[in-house]
């Protein structure tokens, strides 16, 4: 869990990375992609994420064991989602006789 | 430590005033002070199963009222769940026992172990307010819009309680985590771990992953009552079921958190009295991992007609029977375990082998719960009362009346009597077979849960029922007089009483000195090596 | 179904007893066999066999896989109702069970159906979330608010057979049961024909609503030359893909309908603005099924059987 | 307390436990905005145009400049530790100070955001009041609304009243060297907080902006 690895000077170029991220994703917004402002949006946040996660929280330089914390929260979140989802995102599926 | 029988200086005699063991940091004591008061709890909502079963022994409801009715099986499922359940072999033995197990002083966070103690209690008084100003009548599920609308009783009461005391679950998961993590003795790798720690860090992380999805559904609840909000309202565009989604999403690991610790005990006994090694440790070991993983994934097999979508119900299905195959396996194994060994039959083995057969029962019947066009029917009915009591009081209450057997002359320095403890072994078996098998029979009949008024055909399963449960109140009643009366006439155990394998048995005394070793042993060899040979397996 | 049901909880209880009685007698064998004869016997270490833990996590799993795909079948053929299937109206509300049948006539906790015909209960409910569950025919689906569901079965005895609430719903939860009885084919019409003066059907009511709330101004029968189109046709809609302004398509079953009077703005028609006023707290969900069971009716002459269309 | 063991009382050993400790309860975290965060998905699918329709009611200038404030206040925050690592006390107290100060603007920020929903008559509840159609569907954008950032508002004054604790000890020279991971430990805490603001700042105020 050292930290040594990291300057502040990458504190601060990451920083700047973050910042344009935050202007990208508000003129990504104003453009009308359909589904894809939702893909998009979330990809620039879960690489924002990321940054903030390897850089800021250390997890770059940290054991192995943090990153399987931080892949724990990830998978587990994506469980949450991905099963909870499968129930609303199918209901209209099943279709009824059409007589 | 040399082999001193019943030392001076051990951590019940280190104070005696009742501030050293509110302020004491010592695992071995918050684990007492766990074990007390999961006892009251237990208590209450013992007493109220006797009374809602006296209800159930004749068809129209005329012993207490429906309002009545509701509200004791309300309290009792709600007790039982959340505040002895869940703490009970966890927060009880496992506090006492993981540092022990491990070789470590202590847990890596003693005070916030004491915290935990002390938010449990904060949430269990919350709960008593809300069962002592008039009650809840949600079912321990609190289901939408039922409890956020309809119901009129102390609902949010009763949520803030159990928002409290699942934060005491998280402090305790989080502690055993980093401490089985972090503090292991010298020589003491993963697979030579007792399956014990190995169940007890399979049920943190479900615990810590599980326990705030609840947190945040009870919260919303409680928001949606008090802030009148709609997020689970369908009159205000929210939708039910994302309620049952979120309050499953913990509540079914949550049947993990209760079942899996009690089959980290069967491993020890099983282990000590048959004076072998587990067979297929590492199987076991990884099937409660295994568990925990999966458990996360099955929670839709809750809600195959609650009109969630059929795809959604497939998926559920199809991942439920994966949980089936590594609690085939420990079962497989423990039985395995016997063969050729030299079977001892003290009062701990006797719950194990109950452990074993109704888990098994238990476990069986969870599969007619997963088949999707079987659920349909059985689905809350008093088959699935019969299931899931299988599990927790024939699993994970057996499992915990086998480790206080177990553990009692490491916990206090005394022996009970053996002659009593197996006659109210035998009585509790006996008592829960006859409360239990008969709700079989009465759920595929279509006798719905929670019916405060039945029909009369159902009638002789119900008084059979009730005939069970006086026998298994009877059953629970006796082992505290005698564990009581062990507390002054025991004779003194002595280290080792079982000729145990295990740091906490062979390293130290009874009961264990406040440090809990003279030094800090090193482990040079694997888990329950009865016969010496350090075979690996 | 239930015989089909039946079928599967009987193989069930054979694994069930099958793997009980091997474990239970595979105990107690060991335990007396190896019992401890000598307080410092040490039996001999055994390793672990793989073969064996193969084995036993493999067939577990076979099995259990045939109990998941055999259940699976089942709950399928539950999901889709036959398209012959006569169509029941259920609102559960604290406490009781109401059914309204085409023709108009309604009961309260008891349900008459004919023998040897799918009967299919499109339920919702007015309050919390009940269950609707006849033991007998080994069928169950939560009453949900705000939504249609719906399950189906065939009656094959006659008699009276339970009708239960299995879902928790407040004091009297256990009070709102009551029965379903199944009668021959020509009693049931006799049954169905009792006191029919004076009764509308749900159809001719809700055709009666429909005027009376205005429908007709905007949703016309068909689009006459000259006019402004500006609500779309009901003509032919239940049980079509209807393309929504969002770009997503749904099937218009009974809940799309219901959605769309209720809520007209949630599932947008393409091509349309949002004009319609909402009908939230306008309508009483026994009207709602009134109103549906008309729009159901509407149907050119190629667009379906019209004598069996419920 | 006569034993001794090599690895349980050493320094590094001990801040690797302290932050392993973090680490466990930041999933803990993970999981309880992960459930809100499952609600939102749920009903932002079923009614995508309504959740637009209602983001418009939302202040994206504000918004970003809060983003943008809450990744400074991350900045200064790593810098903190940086410093504590470095057992330089005065950069370490500035950094603090600033961590603080920015937490302080962006929650200053947030409540005149709240104040302008309460004018509007936003706030879900007995009081609400909308003039468009979907009434009941942008009440519940709103909640979720609400209940999300005043969960995150929440965590951040937590946050701020841990640093401030920590800036007092450090003023008071309480706070030796060897104990650092509990400055580390806030800032992952606070880099946390920050990430769930990097998921909520699109989810609710970018929804609504395209033509």
């Amino acid at each position: 869990m050292s930290s040594a690895a990291i300057t502040k000077k990458t504190y601060v170029a990451v920083y700047a990375a973050l910042m344009i991220l935050v202007l990208v994703t508000v003129g990504v917004a104003y453009l009308d992609l359909g589904l894809l402002n939702v893909v998009a949006a979330m990809t620039i946040a879960f690489f924002k994420a990321i940054l903030v996660a390897l850089y800021f929280m250390h997890v770059r330089t940290s054991s192995r064991l943090v990153w399987v914390v931080a892949g724990a929260g990830v998978y587990w979140l994506v469980i949450l989602l991905a099963l909870t989802m499968s129930d609303f995102l199918t209901r209209a599926w099943i279709t009824i006789p059409t007589f | 430590m040399t082999a001193a029988v019943e030392p001076k200086d051990n951590y019940l005699t280190a104070g005696f005033s009742l501030k050293s063991w509110l302020t004491t940091t010592d695992h071995k004591r918050i684990g007492v002070l766990y074990l007390l008061s999961i006892t009251f709890f237990f208590l209450v909502g013992g007493l109220a199963a006797v009374l809602f079963r006296l209800e159930l022994l004749t068809p129209p409801g005329d012993l207490v009222s429906a309002d009545s009715y509701n509200k004791l099986f309300t309290l009792h499922g709600i007790v039982m769940v959340f505040l002895f359940l869940i703490p009970s072999v966890p927060a009880a033995f496992g506090n006492f026992l993981v540092p022990l197990m491990i070789g470590a002083k202590d847990l890596a966070f003693p005070k916030l172990n004491l915290a935990s103690w002390y938010v449990f209690v904060l949430g269990g008084l919350f709960a008593l307010w809300a069962l002592l100003t008039g009650g809840v009548d949600t079912g321990w599920t609190f289901y939408t819009p039922y409890s956020s609308t309809y119901s009129n009783t102390y609902v949010s009461l009763m949520a803030i309680g159990i928002f409290i005391a699942g934060f005491s679950s998280i402090f305790t998961g989080l502690n055993f985590i980093v401490t089985i993590h972090k503090m292991r003795a010298p020589g003491l790798t993963w697979f030579r771990l007792p399956l014990f720690i190995w169940a007890h860090y399979a049920t943190s992380l479900i615990i810590v992953l599980g326990t705030p999805v609840l947190a945040v559904a009870i919260l919303l609840v409680g928001v949606e009552r008090l802030f009148g909000i709609g997020i689970f309202n369908p009159a205000i565009g929210g939708d039910p079921l994302l309620f049952q989604h979120l309050f499953w999403f913990y509540s079914h690991p949550a049947v993990y958190i209760m079942i899996l610790p009690s089959m980290g005990v069967v491993s020890e006994i099983v282990a000590c009295f048959s004076r072998k090694r587990i067979f297929g440790y590492k199987f076991v070991a990884i099937a409660s991992l295994a568990i925990a993983v999966y458990g996360f994934l099955v929670w839709g097999h809750h809600m195959f007609v609650s009109s969630q979508s059929v795809y959604a119900g497939l998926i559920f299905s199809f991942l439920s029977f994966f949980v089936a195959v590594p609690s085939a396996v420990k079962v497989f194994n423990w039985t395995a375990t016997l063969y050729k060994g030299s079977i001892a039959f003290d009062t701990p083995m006797l719950y194990a082998f109950g452990f074993i057969g109704l888990f098994t029962i238990g476990g069986l019947t969870g599969l007619f719960l997963a088949t999707l066009g079987l659920d349909v029917h059985v689905h809350d009915t008093y088959f699935v009362i019969a299931h899931f009591h299988y599990i927790m009081v024939g699993g994970a209450i057996m499992g915990y009346l086998g480790a206080l057997h177990f553990w009692w002359p490491k916990m206090t320095g005394r022996m009970y009597t053996e002659g009593w403890s197996k006659f109210s072994a035998l009585i509790i078996f006996i008592g829960f077979n006859l409360t239990f098998f008969p709700q079989f029979i009465l759920g595929y009949l279509g006798m719905p849960r929670r019916y405060h008024a039945y029909s009369p055909e159902f009638q002789v399963y119900n008084v059979l029922s009730t005939a069970g449960a006086s026998i298994l109140g009877a059953g629970y009643v006796i082992p505290i007089i005698y564990l009581l009366w062990s507390l002054f006439r025991g004779k003194p155990a002595g280290p080792n009483p079982w000729g145990a394998k295990g740091l906490e048995w062979e390293k130290t005394s009874s009961p264990p000195p406040v440090h809990n070793f003279a030094e800090i042993p090193t482990v040079t060899e694997e888990a329950y090596n009865y016969s010496g040979t350090n075979e690996q397996g | 179904m239930a015989p089909r049901v039946d079928m599967l909880y009987f193989f069930l209880i054979a694994v069930a007893v099958f793997f009980s009685v091997l474990i239970a007698a595979l105990i107690v064998f060991f335990a007396v066999k190896y019992r401890r004869r000598s307080a410092d016997e040490q039996p001999k270490a055994i390793g672990v066999d793989v073969r064996l833990e193969i084995l036993w996590i493999v067939i577990p799993f076979i099995i259990a896989m045939a109990m998941f795909f055999w259940g699976a079948v089942i709950y399928l053929s539950m999901a889709k109702p036959p398209a012959n299937a006569i169509p029941v109206y259920v609102v559960g509300r604290q406490w009781m069970w109401k059914f309204q049948h085409q023709n108009g006539k309604r009961e309260i906790n008891e349900l008459h159906v004919p023998l040897g015909q799918p009967v299919r209960l499109i339920i919702t409910s007015e309050d919390v979330i009940h269950s609707l569950f006849i033991p007998a025919f080994r069928v169950k689906m939560d009453a949900v608010p705000g939504r249609y569901t719906s399950l189906w079965f065939e009656a094959t005895r006659a008699g009276s057979h339970h009708l239960f609430c299995a879902e928790y719903c407040g004091t009297q939860h256990s009070q709102m049961a009551g029965q379903v009885i199944a009668l021959s084919p020509p009693d049931y019409e006799a049954w169905l024909a009792q006191g029919a003066t004076g009764r509308e059907p749900l159809a001719s009511a809700g055709e009666n609503l429909y005027q009376r709330l205005g429908c007709t101004g905007c949703h016309m029968a068909g689009p006459t030359a000259g006019m402004t189109v500006r609500a779309p046709g009901l003509q032919d809609l239940y049980g079509k893909r209807v393309q929504l302004e969002n770009g997503r398509s749904v099937i218009a079953d009974e809940g799309y309908l219901r959605e769309s009077v209720l809520r007209p703005r949630a599932k947008m028609v393409a091509g349309y603005q949002p004009i319609m006023p909402v009908f939230e707290n306008q309508v009483s969900e026994e009207e709602l099924v009134q109103l549906i069971a008309y729009l159901k009716t509407l149907r050119s002459a190629e667009g379906g059987t019209e004598g069996s269309a419920p | 307390m006569t034993e001794t063991s090599a690895h349980q009382e050493d320094m590094s050993w001990q801040r690797e436990t302290s932050l392993l400790g973090v680490w466990v309860f930041l999933l803990t975290e993970v999981l309880f905005f992960g459930g809100l965060f499952t609600g939102y998905a749920v009903y932002r699918s079923g009614y995508p145009d309504i959740f637009s329709e209602a983001s418009r009611h939302l202040n994206v200038l504000l918004g970003t400049v809060n983003t943008a404030v809450l990744l400074t206040s991350s900045l200064t925050m790593a810098f903190a530790v940086a410093s504590a690592q470095e057992g330089k006390r005065r950069p370490l107290l500035i950094y603090l100070f600033l961590t603080i100060a920015l937490g302080l603007v962006f929650l200053g920020i947030k409540s005149t955001e709240y104040h302008h929903k309460f004018v509007e008559k936003l706030i879900p509840g007995a009081h609400f009041s909308y003039s468009g159609l979907s009434t009941r569907e942008v009440q519940l954008f709103f909640s979720f609304y609400f209940v999300m950032t005043g969960l995150h508002a929440l965590h951040m004054i937590a946050g701020i009243g841990v640093l401030a604790v920590l800036a007092f000890l450090v003023w008071r020279k309480k706070l030796d060297p060897s104990r650092n991971a509990l400055v580390e430990g806030t800032g992952l805490y606070w880099h946390f907080v920050d990430v769930v603001w990097i998921f909520l700042f699109p989810l609710f105020y970018l929804i609504g902006l395209r033509a």
